[in-house]
């Protein structure tokens, strides 16, 4: 494999040159628009394979540029990645094409704008997961914010300018807090070395008195939580996924969401162990809150996206479990399961996405028997409900397993966490199949659906690739096992090391 | 008490007594002239503080062009006197009277302590001619002179924007 | 031999007073238009009282940009007024709450 | 030498061709993939069984384990891609193939009408798939993909038809309840990885076996996890309650998943780690009991039940029962026998229920059906035998299997016999029951079903036939322990899989009956030839001749209470829907409303309602009056400059 110089920094700026690009395009040039993203996004995808060169034998973060942004307070460009941000971002650049390209038949109002947001949220996701500065990091991560926000706010459904607020006000509340601790942070190195540093590098040897940790570890927990969503932060979500157009569901669902998970591990563990794991128990609570309630919740919607949106809820409640243990086997699953969650639930957006363009309902009353009707769709629709519910063979059995059996016997953690937590495995046959159920099958009652069209060849296409994904995931997990598992190691080794005890000892 | 002060506290006098007519006649037309006057006080009180081109200035510009674009525009309004509806605002007067009286009362207090400045800026007192003030003018301050000549321009746009008529049925292509 | 800043000073200070009474307690707008312009005037005389009891041209230069400061303002607000106007037919400006929420 | 991946991946090969392309392809297309691939699996597997179990016979009975590398590896999980031919695996290999291609060739003329025909043969294959990784599978996981698998297939093909609202209800429900039998399972699995380290069968058993004393008191969690999952899988109480609704599912689907091989696959796993199981007496006597209890009241729902697949369905979880039974007292070996031999006769029954309904026209009830004898003679013949064989009437094969595990039963637990006892004469009475209502008597149908009764095609005859054959004498690879020490060849066949446990929490022994006197014995067996000759005399005197039906009209007239309850299958059902489905709809419903829309974001909507205030509250000093501003202003300056005047230098 040839390596490209300045590979990272080509992928996270390549998508904000080509929305910037968009906007010379005239406005009514929609087609060209939906074409250059699709073929911005593309070779952006087609990059980043070149990551897949990462070498997990090497404990350190690869493909890393550094150089000085603004000087007189140590604010540098640095970016690199691990073998925890790497598959979040080849997961990002898969599911950015794949949203835009689903969109190419769909969106119609202001088709430059939409395609330079989805642009610029791409470069947000990609710089916020591969930012090794913490200034960086923030700026890319209150700049996904804005184009998720106009993405909700103008291409949205009926009560767009509700849920875009929410969905603003929640996430911003939690980043407010992080970058107050950022602050803190960096005046509290200033005071020690007498220099400005924001980069990871030189931060992460810091300590705390545990007093003071516990709170910048709430302060960083809280933009991460409300972004996973964990339960009783998750109301946002819903009324987000429900109101966004069909891409965004799928970026919010598959990447959003996973930067929570991703900065969870990458700034609120290493900085602040002990806080970390002083209130593992209390995450892993709402962890296991969040499965169970967020299962049953989706049991009783009635709209198949916030179905869809709370079952986000409950598996991204046991990811959260999986970390909340802080064993390698749980924690390695847990970052998998980001992957899996942002397959299966993007395609599960995007199947629902294709019945509503076609009927223009999400109400599930509104379908029913449509699997004689559009059976490309159904099949498909089943296959990404199954890896939902981590049917082994495809890819959510993996991650699911892992992060159970870790649970349940990373010691000092009691068992009844990974009960309840597989409990949830019962749980998502119950809604998921249930809607399947009532969407495709049962007898056809309506008449209008009796002409449904199927599945364009694009979205076929799209969501064929989504499948396979799952299928290869779910065979061969050790591609990508091999490559977090050295990176997780690492982490947790640090997390130890740091914390100056071994992690049984603090619970 | 030299002559220089006693013209200055004349010119003052006057300037402030067509002030006051100026806010308390109701016909906006006889305040203009009112305040013209006023600010040929002014002028002269310019003078004695050798500032000879500042009071050209005043004459010329001001009390010549400003104002009598005010002119023009009272007249052009056809404004006459303000209509003599009963002001039901207590309060705002009430307020606003003591308002002005703490706030001349703070500034008196201060001018007591105006002794105390003496020429600290090393530089000779300002003569009245025009040409060390020219030279200031386009050296030190040439940069905002031309920031000036831009804000003029904008004005003058902002002017025009503002006064033209829309034509009404005639949307934005 | 020259005008003491005291004298100065207070006859800034009683225009610029009779000015802010113009301003606030006036309900025609061009009248408080021109009360300002009577405090702006004010200041400028204070300014140029000090720049005197200081020395160097500092003091007039200030005045100077004030002036054409003021010319610019006036040109804008004026303008204002004439649109105002032509939609309230009135410039009183107890009638006119466009700053309103 | 044929590899073991071999065998699974052939029908999967199938699932795919005929999935992807056998709606366009057409039906010859699709029978030559899905029935070809069976066929060639099932003649490998035979290639690669019949050298293995020569080799057994000759006592070389080391499992051959196969790696093809690593499946999962992180932290301390490390799970390969494995497959394992011993004794055990390749008993099960050997009717799962055959009952499997079997049925695959009947489908062929059952299906035929049908429009999904492309859909249900890769389904089908699908399960072949499943089934045999089931089967093959040398550890926890890999069976576990087969565990789930055939758990899928079972659910697509019970909603095989899913316009229907039952049918698709019916599949959503087999596979839930399989799911919290898998829950249970699961756990079992994360137990056996934190003891053992790995899931492997040829490191985690022989470590147990070698250390009792060690590993047995973890033994009952585990062993009770994974049979908890058995019975999900295996339809026992209080799982059961999906099997009788995955009737819905097409006949040949009810005979090869739900009666032959996969409701099997409880029974398989208990027998494969009966290591563990052998090590927990508590968990052997939950087995027990569990299985006794499930053969009675299974059999005697059966006895009310109009519906001729219905019955079979509960005959089916009350034989499994019997198998759990044997595994509880055990007699794992005994307990596989009966696997065996109820692959065979039950899915005889089934095929045979199968052509009757194809006759029929659909029909599925028994009281609309009589005298079938003579336009189906085929399928009455065949029929016949299974029953025979179900009944346990000597020389069919569900005598020597049913004898052995009674026997064995007895001399663990004579309360536990008597109930298997019972549960033998309900069963002999239900299936008679059964055969009298259908073949015998008058046609009891419209006259246009009466034009309709053929004989089914030689596709599902000859099947028919091949099954009857096993069933009648199959049985005799299991001669009970009577005839001789070496006689019964299942044993000799299967003992190895059942190593010797040493130190003081072993229970189980090689061969229980041994243990029975010689005379004993022979008591048992006339016992419960009796017992099935008994409960057939009965189903006569009912069910056939001039007073058909009088007697259970009398029954029913005496104890209408009794009939209600055994009719309605003691309400389970019902009792299920009022403790758990409806309390969690109603729950779901609650959190949703009030917690989710009431509490939390009422919460966040008081907050944004305060701002809100708030800011009506300040909106009045925006007065819209410029000199209200203005004043404002100045009120501002002075009181910044009295500040400043004021303030301390």
């Amino acid at each position: 494999m040839i390596a490209i110089p300045h590979l990272l920094s080509w992928l996270i700026f390549l998508p904000a040159a080509g929305a910037a690009l968009l906007l010379l395009f005239p406005a009514r040039a929609a087609t060209e628009a939906k074409t250059a993203g699709v073929v911005v996004s593309l070779a952006v995808f087609v990059l980043s394979l070149g990551l897949w060169g990462y070498d997990p034998a090497v404990p350190a973060f690869q493909f890393g540029e550094s150089v000085p942004w603004i000087p007189p307070l140590g604010i540098t460009y640095t970016v690199g990645i691990d073998g925890i941000s790497l598959l979040l971002v080849l997961l990002t650049t898969l599911l950015t094409p794949v949203a835009l390209i689903f969109s190419l038949s769909h969106v119609k109002e202001n088709v430059r704008g939409f395609t330079a947001a989805f642009l610029v949220l791409e470069t947000g996701m990609l710089g916020s997961l591969a930012a090794l500065d913490l200034a960086l990091f923030y700026v890319f991560w209150e700049v996904m914010l804005v184009p998720m926000y106009f993405i909700i706010g103008i291409w949205g459904g009926k009560r767009k300018i509700y849920a875009a607020v929410k969905f603003f006000l929640f996430t911003m509340a939690g980043s407010l807090l992080m970058f107050v601790a950022i602050l803190y942070m960096a005046i509290q190195y200033h005071r020690v070395s007498g220099e400005w540093s924001f980069s990871l590098e030189q931060l992460y040897p810091m300590t705390f008195p545990i007093a003071t940790q516990t709170i910048l570890f709430f302060a960083f927990a809280a933009a991460f939580l409300v972004k996973v969503p964990v339960f009783p932060l998750h109301t946002w979500l819903p009324d987000a996924h429900t109101e966004a157009p069909t891409a965004g569901s799928i970026i919010l669902a598959g990447v959003l969401l996973k930067l929570g998970v991703y900065g969870y591990l990458r700034f609120a563990l290493p900085f602040f162990p002990q806080a970390a794991i002083r209130f593992a128990p209390w995450l892993a609570g709402l962890a296991l809150v969040g499965i169970v309630y967020g299962s049953m919740v989706a049991y009783a919607q009635k709209d198949m996206k916030r179905l869809v949106a709370y079952s986000s809820v409950a598996h991204l409640g046991l990811v959260m479990l999986g970390i909340a243990a802080l064993t390698s086997t749980s924690t390695s699953g847990a970052v998998l399961q980001s992957v899996n969650h942002g397959l299966s639930t993007g395609a599960l957006f995007l199947l629902v996405g294709v019945l509503y363009e076609r009927r223009h309902t999400r109400e599930i009353a509104a379908y029913g028997g449509i699997a004689k009707v559009v059976p490309v769709t159904a099949t498909l629709f089943l296959i990404a409900t199954l890896s939902s519910i981590g049917l082994p063979g495809l890819n959510g059995f993996v991650g699911e397993f892992l992060i159970l059996t870790g649970t349940f016997n990373a010691p000092g953690v009691p068992k009844w966490w990974a009960i309840v937590a597989t409990s949830g495995m019962i749980l998502s046959a119950v809604y998921l199949l249930t809607l399947v159920q009532r969407v495709f099958w049962t007898p056809l009652v309506h008449e209008e659906n009796r002409s449904l069209p199927d599945i364009r060849t694009s979205e076929f296409l799209v969501c064929a690739a989504l499948v396979v994904a799952m299928v290869v995931i779910g065979v061969a997990p050790n591609l990508f096992l091999d490559k977090i598992h050295g990176s997780v190691d690492t982490l947790l080794a640090f997390v130890r090391a740091k914390s100056a005890a071994p992690i049984e000892a603090l619970r | 008490m030299n002559a220089a002060r006693l013209i200055f506290d004349l010119a003052g006098a006057v300037a402030f007594v067509f002030a006051a007519v100026m806010v308390v006649h109701r016909n906006p037309i006889k305040s203009l002239l009112a305040i013209v006057v006023s600010f040929f006080a002014l002028a002269a009180g310019f003078v004695l503080l050798s500032a000879p081109f500042l009071a050209a200035i005043q004459v010329i510009v001001y009390a010549g062009a400003i104002l009598v674009l005010f002119l023009f525009v009272t007249m052009l309004l056809n404004l006459q006197t303000e209509e003599e509806t009963a002001d039901r605002r207590p309060f705002q007067k009430l307020f606003a009277l003591v308002g002005i009286v703490a706030l001349a009362a703070i500034l008196l207090s201060d001018v007591r302590r105006s002794g105390e400045i003496t020429g600290t800026s090393g530089q000779p007192p300002a003569t009245g001619a025009v040409e060390p003030l020219a030279r200031a003018l386009f050296s030190q301050a040439a940069l905002p002179f031309e920031a000036v000549s831009v804000l003029l321009l904008a004005s003058l746009t902002g002017a025009y924007v503002l006064m033209r008529r829309e034509r009404s049925g005639s949307a934005a292509p | 031999m020259s005008v003491p800043l005291t004298d100065v000073l207070v006859v800034s200070v009683a225009l610029f007073a009779l000015g802010l009474a113009g301003a606030l307690l006036r309900r025609n707008a061009i009248t408080i238009f021109l009360s300002i312009e009577l405090m702006l005037n004010a200041a400028n005389l204070a300014i140029v009282g000090f720049g005197a009891k200081v020395g160097g041209y500092q003091g007039q230069i200030v005045v100077f940009f004030a002036i054409v400061v003021a010319a610019a303002e006036a040109a804008v607000g004026l303008a204002i007024f004439v649109a105002v106007f032509r939609h309230h037919e009135t410039i009183d400006v107890n009638k006119i709450n466009l700053l309103k929420w | 030498m044929i590899p073991l991946w071999l065998l699974p991946l052939l029908p999967f090969a199938g699932f795919l061709l005929c999935g992807l392309l056998g709606r366009r392809l057409g039906k010859t297309f699709v029978t030559v993939c899905g029935v070809g691939s069976v066929a060639l699996t099932t003649v490998l597997a035979y290639a690669r069984l019949v050298p293995y179990a020569a080799g057994v016979f000759g006592g070389n009975a080391a499992p051959v384990v196969e790696r093809y590398g690593s499946w999962i590896r992180a932290g301390n999980v490390a799970v390969d891609f494995a497959m394992r031919l011993d004794p055990l695996s390749a008993l099960m290999l050997s009717f799962v193939t055959f009952v499997g291609l079997l049925i695959h060739v009947y489908s062929v003329g059952y299906m035929h009408a049908e429009e999904g025909y492309w859909r249900y043969f890769s389904y089908l294959n699908l399960f072949m798939f499943s089934m045999l990784t089931l089967v093959l599978g040398a550890n926890f996981l890999i069976l576990f993909v087969g565990w789930e698998g055939v758990g899928l297939c079972s659910y697509l093909l019970i909603a095989f038809d899913y316009q229907k609202e039952s049918s698709a209800r019916a599949g959503r429900k087999a596979f839930v309840a399989n799911r919290v039998g898998d829950f249970g399972f699961l756990i079992g699995l994360f137990l056996i990885l934190g003891l053992f380290g790995t899931l492997e069968f040829d490191r985690i058993f022989p470590a147990a076996a070698a250390a009792p004393g060690r590993f047995a008191p973890a033994m009952t969690a585990i062993a009770l996890c994974l049979f908890v999952g058995a019975c999900g899988k295996s339809a026992q109480l209080p799982l059961y309650v999906w099997l009788p609704d995955a009737m819905a599912g097409p006949t040949p689907v009810s005979a090869l998943i739900h009666a032959a091989t996969m409701v099997t696959a409880g029974v398989y796993v208990v027998a494969r780690a009966n290591v563990f199981f052998r090590l927990s007496p508590t968990a052997m006597a939950v087995v027990a009991i569990v299985g006794g209890a499930t053969a009675l009241f299974a059999a005697i729902i059966g006895t009310a039940q109009t519906d001729i697949k219905k019955v079979l369905a509960y005959s089916t979880i009350s034989q499994l029962g019997y198998m759990f039974l044997a595994c509880g007292v055990g007699a794992f070996v005994a307990g596989m026998f009966h696997v065996l031999t109820h692959a065979f006769f039950k899915a005889l029954l089934f095929l045979g229920s199968g052509s009757v309904i194809h006759g029929m026209g659909g029909e599925q009830d028994m009281r609309r059906m009589g005298g079938l004898r003579r336009a189906l003679p085929v399928t009455f013949w065949t029929f016949l035998a299974a029953t025979l064989a179900i009944a346990g009437i000597p020389i069919w094969a569900g005598f020597f299997s049913k004898d052995e595990i009674l026997g064995a039963v007895f001399a663990r637990n004579p309360i536990l016999w008597g109930i298997g006892f019972l549960a033998a004469g309900l069963t002999s009475f239900y299936m008679f029951r059964v055969v009298y209502l259908t073949f015998f008597g008058t046609f009891r149908g419209t006259e246009e079903e009466k034009r309709h009764l053929h004989e089914s095609p030689p596709s599902m005859t000859i099947p028919l036939v091949i099954l009857a054959v096993l069933s009648t004498a199959g049985g005799l690879v299991g001669l009970p322990a009577l005839l001789g020490p070496r006689a019964n060849l299942f044993h000799r066949f299967l003992d190895p899989i059942v190593p010797p446990i040493t130190g003081g929490a072993a229970l189980g022994r090689g061969a229980q009956v041994a243990e029975l006197s010689r005379g004993t014995e022979i008591a048992l067996i006339a016992a419960s030839v009796g017992i099935a000759l008994l409960g057939w005399i009965v189903a006569r005197v009912c069910y056939s001749g001039d007073r058909a039906g009088t007697i259970p009209e009398r029954f029913v007239r005496a104890f209408p209470g009794v009939h209600l309850l055994v009719s309605n299958k003691f309400y389970v059902d019902e009792l299920y829907e009022a403790v758990i489905y409806r309390p969690f709809r109603r729950l779901s419903r609650m959190f949703w409303k009030v917690v989710d829309t009431l509490v939390i974001d009422g919460l966040i909507n008081a907050g944004s309602f305060l701002v809100e205030l708030s800011g009506d509250l300040l909106r009045f000093f925006t007065t819209g009056n410029v000199r209200n501003y203005a004043l404002t202003f100045l009120l501002g300056i002075v009181a910044l400059l009295a500040y400043l005047g004021w303030a301390p230098r």
